[in-house]
């Protein structure tokens, strides 16, 4: 990702205490690998609050989650793409907390955008929970069981067929794909390369005077295929990002996973 | 065939006796493995018979025994009362361990059902990994339910007959908890704020549960 | 689990209730594959239990019932009543594989129907034998649909009511496209882009967000 070793605050928000905090807030770092994503770190993150998590500080744990960015970023590990994107959207959404509403502005709230996030990590908390008390139950095989001899009268013999629904997928699958198996063609033309997409967005990006979805600047004809549609994707969002530090477009997402937009940059 | 061709005569004049048909019921249950529907037993046994009511017979006649009759979704079969799991070592099957995905995974397919893959990975925060559903299916707990008439018509999840006999469920809407999540809201699709979703998505969806868990009792 | 974990302790002092020890071998006979002697049975039974006792109960407790206990050499063993063996028929069907010719003509079916003889030959890439159709229909899983009306009037199929229930769908709309299939991690090998004619090209978008990220975990 692009150098910024400057323009995150210094450690001011992220008050380490006792050698315990210390220890904890290492072992998370060390950890990073072990998380599912940027929510399951939050939600890891959120019990440090020691709360309920409907009264969970969301503006705090928002903290909590850019120091903890700050500080992988100092140790050096690298952090997947949706980390920094929750990053980048936390600290808009702290932002939108600490500041006065805008009357200007038509979007959500910083209490409904908090309020949302606060939804979502008891949702799956909930789930969480809900999932371990399914695999606590008694289950077939482990503490009730089925009968051991279920054929136990062996008299008329017929024959029947059966096939399973993977088994049927799979073969329509097979027929379906079974043109790959021509003659072997090495094939690059499923990568889409960052400088590709630089020189195409540079084109584009004169007419962009309104917000425009990222995905709306793939190259025609890499949309239908994921591979293909992935390479484009990861291309064209690194070049925007490129485009971004030039200061020739800005960049904005409602919300994690939301879609990404972008535009020229007002003169 | 040529045994049981012998009954359908008696049977024109007069089903068994309940007390009989209880005893067939018996000898199915015992002798199959999967669960069974209340068709499928009417269908093996003589014309004219109610499984339905010899079953319910039936169940309470093994209450408190060593096994009992269970109903599974809207099938039944006979296991072995869960309080004597420990005497089955020897049988217990060694399962696959499931990753932490799969779990969580199944356990929102359960929970929301029927539900889509961007619902889950909503509710996850993450992909569902390539092979997680793929090993749900194959372990037969979840299965495709009807399409979701939104933009798309993406695939739903929901989960199987097979799921709800392993977990010893009589339908999804035992499962644990189920009650008190909905009560609290969640379980609900609620789109994040500022996204304009047309608001007969998210209606979808929960009418669809709703008609998957309400009604009944 | 928590309840029988009590039980081994008890048992250092005396034995379970001969109405539980009942109980036991009644789980265990159920849940074995092969007749257990008493001395197995004692094994498996928490210390200074009588199998035997409890048998001699269980075997009367089931006398007149749909299925017995019976002695098998000199093991134990639950069996069906020999005079409730019509009921078992369907116990002893045998089960096969399908051919992969047969599963591929299904599948072509169930994606494309109504269709006809030629046009599954033209996906298939070779000819479909009589055979292969004959089975399908045997097997009630497809039936004749509408004659085409083109030259010829070439008789087409579809799948069946019997087909949905095998396979736990709720319709043939609702099996997942190729691109499903692929998300789903069914599918190994990608199409070269361009010769994605299947059914559901409309789905595009809709799993974007998974494709974003799907090989990250």
């Amino acid at each position: 990702m692009a150098d910024r070793s400057d323009d995150i605050g210094d450690d001011d928000d992220f008050e380490v205490i006792t050698v315990a905090d210390r220890v904890a807030a290492e072992a998370l770092i060390v950890d990073v690998d072990g998380f599912e994503g940027p929510l399951d770190l939050l939600l890891t993150l959120s019990r440090t609050q020691k709360v309920d998590l409907r009264r969970i500080s969301v503006l705090k744990l928002a903290e909590q989650y850019l120091a903890f960015v700050d500080r992988a970023k100092q140790l050096r590990l690298e952090l997947a793409a949706d980390y920094l994107v929750m990053a980048a959207w936390l600290a808009f959404l702290k932002s939108r907390l600490l500041l006065p509403p805008d009357p200007a502005d038509q979007g959500p709230s910083g209490e409904e955008l908090a309020a949302h996030l606060a939804f979502q990590l008891e949702r799956l908390q909930a789930m969480r929970d809900a999932a371990a008390r399914l695999m606590g139950r008694d289950q077939l095989g482990r503490d009730f069981f089925a009968r051991g001899t279920p054929s136990d009268v062996a008299r008329v013999r017929r024959v029947t067929y059966t096939a399973t629904l993977l088994d049927l997928m799979q073969a329509y699958a097979r027929i379906r794909t079974r043109d790959e198996f021509r003659p072997f063609v090495m094939d690059r033309d499923k990568v889409f390369t960052m400088e590709q997409a630089l020189e195409r967005m540079r084109g584009l990006i004169g007419f962009a005077g309104d917000w425009a979805e990222l995905t709306s600047y793939l190259p025609e004809g890499w949309e239908s295929d994921p591979v293909r549609r992935r390479s484009a994707t990861a291309a064209t969002f690194a070049a925007s990002l490129e485009l971004a530090k030039q200061g020739q477009i800005e960049l904005r997402q409602g919300e994690t996973f939301a879609p990404i937009q972008i535009r020229r940059k007002p003169e | 065939m040529s045994d049981a061709s012998q009954h359908p005569e008696e049977s024109l004049f007069e089903a068994p006796p309940m007390g009989e048909q209880e005893r067939m019921v018996e000898a199915i249950l015992f002798a199959t493995a999967e669960p069974l529907s209340v068709a499928e037993l009417n269908a093996r046994m003589p014309h004219g018979c109610d499984a339905a009511e010899a079953l319910a017979l039936l169940r309470k006649r093994y209450q408190g025994r060593g096994v009992q009759v269970c109903k599974i979704g809207d099938a039944w079969a006979i296991r072995t009362a869960p309080d004597l799991g420990f005497l089955m070592r020897k049988e217990t099957v060694e399962t696959r361990k499931l990753s932490r995905a799969a779990i969580e995974t199944l356990a929102i397919i359960a929970y929301h059902q029927p539900v889509t893959r961007a619902e889950i990975e909503e509710i996850r925060g993450v992909s569902v990994s390539r092979g997680t559903v793929d090993q749900l299916i194959e372990l037969e707990w979840i299965r495709f339910g009807r399409r979701r008439m939104t933009p798309g018509r993406p695939v739903t999840y929901v989960v199987t007959q097979g799921f709800l006999d392993h977990f010893g469920l009589e339908s999804a809407r035992d499962l644990p908890g189920l009650k008190e999540l909905r009560a609290a809201g969640l379980l609900e699709n609620r789109p994040p704020p500022g996204t304009m979703d047309d608001p007969d998505d998210g209606e979808a969806g929960q009418d669809d549960q709703g008609d998957m868990f309400e009604d009944e009792s």
